[in-house]
């Protein structure tokens, strides 16, 4: 962080959202929605929770954006070798 | 460092990250731990992708709920870890120590909990060797449920994941020692702050695993 | 010495294709390959040291490098599309009226099983040979290629095929050949300690021979 | 990680012991040479493997002259000699292609010019974290302590190629290779920390440790290139660890990744192995190209032409290098649309070489041309890497690649591109670079006999592989004349093996001069090449932190022959006389206070 400017970053609350996004997505796991969207459900918590860690917790949000830029850099890598590689089974 | 050249003392270094040295190094090291983990999670996507019947519904093979509240254990770590920066941040010695303590306890728990879970999984035929694989169901008895990458590949992810825990509790350790020989303070104390870093990356990537082992 | 850059002659259907673009590729990286190295050639020479002389002193010329961005791009981008074509056609359009075969691959030798006189594969009067590939000319065949144990590559290189025979796949390769006559069967994967003795042949007969020579091999299996 | 590693050691100013000096050391020249004389050994067990190679296929079946010093694993003993027996071979096709690709030319490329230049160039008194720098360098040795340890256990070294595929390479029920397949995969993982201690330092370095006035810009290319490079490897190399890990396991407890007998995918580890390996070869390009610039620009006394095209051009490499690597599995069965999609983006990707290639070329024309060593293996790598890089359209193309895939074709290709290029920059950086390495310049008369003689029979050698390849002739094939067809083309296999000895021979040359250098060589002054880059404004060889004093960097690393100099050089650092300074020196920023920085 640049200064210690900014107030306190919430981390109680993210605590907090972090618990109880884990436990949703525990009855959302075993709930009788069709598997398809259990799965989109999921994923899109977890990813919400990875960001809020990412952004608070590593201090991501108070960074200089640049550092922002280098850490997202490795997720195209993730995606482009999972969807191509997926495909040989398609 | 910019001050470690007496004589050059006015001459500033290009503006680079904007971050201090030792924080953009653990950055870019995370950006390789990132691969790794895209490595073995990618893995596990296109192999389960690819033969779907090898694979278990969530809760048949592992046992989500007390893996759950190890999820919540962890969290909570992350949670200390960032009180305790935010206690050397204000100069506070004694929270420092305390909240870096309270994460020893919680990462070596959760690691304990991670032992236990293996030792319980193994005695149910539930193990990532081929050949000797016959994961029991939970409730359905004796039938053997999902095939041998089920078990290679979760062993694979977790047992990674479980080592960088015990590395990152080693490491506390270590920051804790040097932490009661006072050697952080409000305006050093960048060793508490990449520490911080590397545990809430293990965090993080735990927070994608428990999802796609353990509820998908 | 055998210095050519010709392709050996080529018996299947689709080889000319293939050869037709190698020549393209061979001539449009012929000429790239001279004009460089000529300039080269010509740079070193004639700015060679001087006492007394200085460099030209530039930074670059932006106009020259689009050129030779988006010249090659071009050439580039189009031979690509020229090309994809013979690809689709060779590995994914599988022909009808073919002869079926299987072509399992295990250390260090190919099995190839025919469909009998009955012409359907899986039946009683289905015969397995070891290395030897017998086909009809001017019918299309599909090779069902399989493997046992390890990664093998099913080389036909008269007929310009090439294919990987994975263990627990089974992958079809189609070819039609335009000539009888003896030809050679390769591996060409790594595969292990005998790979570099895992040849075989191809025997490619008039379609009355084959006839023949499957009527022959049917009653001499039923001995 | 915790620790105070982040802080150099600054001056010190009291002598450090020998222990302190040559081996645990910290600094970063000494790093360098301790990788230089690393990979150098390794580079001549390659070359000696390859002869051995070279051998068998030029004279199959007959015995191995001094074939007799191997244990029967490796030689079949008869009354005449000792004849080479196929599995070993295959253990040398696998240890010369892994030898020479993670244990010579990549420490040279990135351990030795990476830690020699990058702090130099930007101006930086050392790495920034010089501890983990020897650790880095102290991994390597392990891992290749492993690697050649694979020859004298049981089974012989690793044998399914340096590629080596799934499932042959999961069991050594397929090889005969047990225990040295395990411990090539344990080396490789070993040599990938050691790789990802040192990119994740260089990037740190580049970033943050530039010389006030350092711009992006200013950047002299072998850094741009390294910083690149360095990138790939932070990114690629832990992609190949899961994988190596993964086989590993099912090598040693029985997993089933890759193992189709029992529901795995081998296609899987090709697909892994692959998207580390195509960045891989620009790792073993891009540092080469680097240097080629800078030695081509300053032999030239010219400035680069189009250095921000060069820049650019390498980003770019970098970014398509990502999405080409099916371009190795177009006959995999894979699926035959993601072939074509292959194919398009591995043509796309040739458009930034002819990018570098074209203004390597402008940098040339109308040059002041100074035929010294370095340039004439520089000119070298551009003319071969033309050669390699066209062999590439050929196997790019889908069709094509149907026939020349898996034959000599590609040997001659890779050769090329890694000899030719690759090998032949790192000639052309270890003879620009001995002065500031050792204060002593290396014999000009011997260099250039040197360098004849490779060029010349490294053509010998690898220009009728393309022949060979055209005739069908598959690769690491232990016995060519095994195959009818293949009969006609052993003269040629004979007349590649002889030249080959000879081109082995003449390396001798090579390390004659430069072990004669080191001590007799003529002693150097501080620029010798009258070159501009920072590393040369301080003695040769460089002291204990570098720069008396922090540089300033006032201009681009090419201002060769410029007006606004008598001389045909320009320093970075030189303040500019009369005129004011074309860019004028940085405001200076204020940095962030540094949390860790006291420490
Ligand atoms: C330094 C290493 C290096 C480099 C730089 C390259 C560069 C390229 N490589 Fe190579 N390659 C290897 C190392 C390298 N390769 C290795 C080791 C293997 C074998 C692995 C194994 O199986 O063991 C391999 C294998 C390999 C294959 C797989 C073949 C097969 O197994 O069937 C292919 C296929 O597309 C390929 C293509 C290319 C292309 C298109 C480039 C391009 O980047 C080249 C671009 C350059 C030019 C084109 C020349 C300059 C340009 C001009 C003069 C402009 C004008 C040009 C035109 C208009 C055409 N390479
Ligand atoms: C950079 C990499 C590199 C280099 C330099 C070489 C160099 C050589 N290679 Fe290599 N080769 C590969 C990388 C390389 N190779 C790879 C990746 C493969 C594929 C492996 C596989 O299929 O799995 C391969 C495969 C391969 C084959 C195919 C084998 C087969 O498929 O069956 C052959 C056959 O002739 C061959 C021959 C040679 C020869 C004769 C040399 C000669 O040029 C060697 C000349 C000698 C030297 C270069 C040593 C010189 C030493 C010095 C200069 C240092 C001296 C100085 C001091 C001590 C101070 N190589
Ligand atoms: Cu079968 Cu090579
Ligand atoms: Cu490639």
């Amino acid at each position: 962080m640049s200064t210690s400017e900014h107030k306190q970053p919430p981390y109680m609350t993210v605590w907090a959202v972090l618990f109880v996004l884990t436990i949703g997505e525990v009855f959302f796991a075993f709930s009788s929605v069709p598997k398809r969207w259990i799965v989109i459900g999921l994923v899109l918590m977890a990813i919400w929770k990875a960001v809020l860690v990412a952004m608070y917790y590593m201090h991501l949000r108070f960074e200089p954006k640049r550092m922002w830029i280098l850490a997202m850099s490795p997720l195209p890598l993730a995606v482009i070798l999972v969807v191509v590689v997926i495909q040989e089974w398609r | 460092m910019m001050t470690t050249q007496a004589a050059t003392i006015d001459r500033v270094r290009e503006e680079g990250s904007g971050v201090y040295t030792l924080k953009l190094g653990m950055w870019i090291f995370l950006l390789s731990e990132v691969m790794f983990f895209t490595g073995l999670i990618g893995s596990y996507i296109i192999l389960r992708f690819a033969h779907p019947t090898d694979f278990a519904d969530p809760g048949q093979v592992l046992n989500v709920q007390l893996t759950a509240f190890n999820t919540f254990v962890l969290i909570c770590s992350s949670v200390t870890m960032v009180k305790a920066f935010a206690a050397i941040e204000q100069g506070d010695q004694v929270g420092l120590k305390r909240w870096l303590l309270a994460t020893i306890i919680l990462g070596a728990f959760f690691v304990g909990v991670q032992v236990v879970e293996y030792i319980a999984l193994t005695s149910e035929g539930f193990v990532p060797m081929a050949e000797a694989y016959a994961a029991l169901g939970r409730e359905h008895g004796t039938t053997v449920i999902g095939g041998p990458l089920y078990g290679a590949t979760f062993y694979m992810m977790t047992g990674f994941h479980g080592t960088h825990v015990t590395i990152g509790v080693l490491c506390l350790m270590f920051t804790y020692w040097r932490a009661r020989q006072g050697k952080y303070t409000a305006t050093s104390h960048g060793g508490v702050e990449i520490m911080g870093l590397y545990w809430h990356f293990v965090d993080l990537v735990w927070i994608l695993l428990f999802t796609i082992v353990y509820l998908i | 010495m055998n210095w050519s850059w010709l392709l050996p002659e080529s018996v299947s259907t689709f080889g000319p294709d293939i050869d037709r673009i190698y020549y393209v590729v061979l001539w449009i990286t012929g000429i790239t390959f001279v004009l460089t190295e000529a300039l080269l050639l010509y740079f070193l020479l004639r700015y060679r040291h001087k006492e007394g002389r200085k460099a030209h002193y530039t930074h670059g010329n932006n106009r020259l490098e689009i050129v030779w961005t988006v010249v090659p791009a071009i050439i580039l981008l189009g031979l690509a599309f020229t090309s994809k074509g013979v690809w689709a056609r060779v590995k994914s359009e599988l022909p009808s009226g073919a002869v079926e075969l299987v072509v399992e691959a295990k250390q260090f030798e190919w099995n190839i099983t025919y469909p009998g006189a009955d012409g359907t594969l899986g039946t009683d009067d289905d015969f397995t040979k070891r290395n030897e590939l017998h086909i009809p000319v001017n019918q299309p065949v599909i090779v069902n290629l399989r493997a046992e144990d390890v990664i093998h590559s099913f080389f036909l290189p008269e007929f310009r095929v090439k294919q990987d025979a994975l263990p627990g796949k089974n992958i079809p390769v189609w070819f039609e050949a335009t000539e009888t006559g003896e030809f050679t069967l390769a591996c060409a994967e790594l595969c292990g300690i005998g790979h570099y003795r895992m040849g075989g042949r191809v025997i490619v007969h008039s379609a009355a021979d084959y006839e023949a020579w499957i009527q022959t091999e049917v009653a001499g299996g039923q001995q | 990680m915790t620790g105070g590693t982040g802080v150099p050691d600054g001056h010190d100013h009291e002598e450090p012991s020998f222990i302190r000096k040559y081996i645990f050391s910290t600094d970063h020249k000494m790093i360098a040479r301790q990788f230089l004389f690393q990979s150098l050994f390794f580079l001549v067990i390659g070359g000696l493997l390859a002869a051995m190679m070279r051998w068998q296929l030029g004279f199959p079946g007959q015995p191995m002259p001094g074939g007799g010093i191997f244990p029967d694993a490796m030689v079949a003993p008869t009354p005449e000699g000792a004849i080479m027996l196929p599995e070993f071979y295959n253990s040398l096709v696998t240890m010369h292609g892994t030898i020479m690709i993670f244990f010579a030319i990549m420490p040279l490329l990135v351990g030795l010019f990476g830690n020699l230049l990058i702090p130099l160039q930007i101006g930086a008194e050392d790495m920034a974290f010089p501890r983990l720098n020897m650790v880095s360098f102290w991994l390597a040795v392990p891992a290749g302590i492993l690697m050649l340890a694979g020859f004298a256990v049981e089974g012989g070294a690793a044998g399914a190629g340096w590629t080596s595929y799934a499932p042959l390479s999961t069991s050594g029920e397929w090889t005969g290779v047990y225990l040295g397949q395990q411990l090539w995969l344990a080396s490789l993982t070993i040599l990938g920390f050691s790789s990802l201690a040192g990119a994740v330092n260089y990037i740190t370095t580049i970033i943050n440790m530039r010389a006030p006035g350092m711009t992006w810009f200013r950047i002299p290319l072998p850094t741009w290139s390294l910083f690149i490079t360095a990138i790939l490897i932070l990114l690629a190399i832990p992609i190949l660890a899961g994988a190596l890990i993964m086989l590993l396991f099912d090598q040693t407890i029985g997993t089933g990744f890759f193992r189709p007998d029992v529901g795995g995918e081998p296609i899987l580890w090709q697909h892994l192995f692959w998207f580390f390996g195509h960045p891989e070869v620009y790792i073993l390009i891009l540092p080469g190209m680097g240097i080629v610039s800078e030695v081509i620009s300053n032999r030239s006394r010219k400035p680069i032409f189009g250095y921000h095209a060069m820049v650019l051009a390498m980003i770019s490499i970098a970014f398509l290098g990502w999405i080409v690597w099916g371009h190795h599995m177009f006959q995999s069965g894979m699926n035959p649309l993601l072939g074509t999609s292959f194919m398009i983006s591995t043509m796309a990707i040739a458009v930034p070489s002819a990018i570098k290639t074209f203004n390597w070329l402008g940098t040339l024309w109308r040059g002041n041309i100074h035929y010294d060593t370095p340039l004439l293996h520089a000119v070298a790598f551009v003319s071969m890497f033309i050669i390699g890089g066209l062999s590439g359209i050929f196997m790019a193309n889908t069709p094509v690649d149907m026939y020349l895939h898996d034959t000599y074709f590609i040997v001659a290709h890779i050769h090329y591109v890694l000899f030719g290029g690759s090998l032949f920059a790192i000639f052309a950086g270890i003879t620009f670079w001995f002065p500031k390495m050792f204060g002593r310049m290396m014999n000009e008369t011997l260099g250039k006999v040197h360098f004849a003689l490779t060029f010349v029979f490294y053509n010998m050698v690898f220009f009728p592989m393309h022949n060979l390849g055209l005739g069908g002739m598959m690769r690491r094939l232990y016995d060519p004349t095994e195959y009818e067809f293949l009969q006609t083309l052993q003269p040629m296999n004979k007349f590649v093996s002889i030249s080959a000895f000879l081109l082995v021979g003449t390396q001798v040359l090579f390390a004659f001069n430069f072990f004669w250098s080191l001590f007799r060589g003529r002693k150097a002054t501080a620029n010798p090449w009258n070159s501009n880059t920072l590393e040369w404004t301080v003695p040769s060889p460089p002291p204990h932190g570098n720069f008396a004093e922090m540089p300033v960097v006032y201009r681009g690393p090419y201002e060769y022959s410029s007006p606004e100099t008598d001389d045909d050089y320009y320093p970075q650092n030189v303040p500019p006389r009369e005129h004011p300074p074309v860019a004028p020196a940085p405001a200076p920023f204020t940095p962030s206070p540094e949390p860790g920085g006291a420490e």
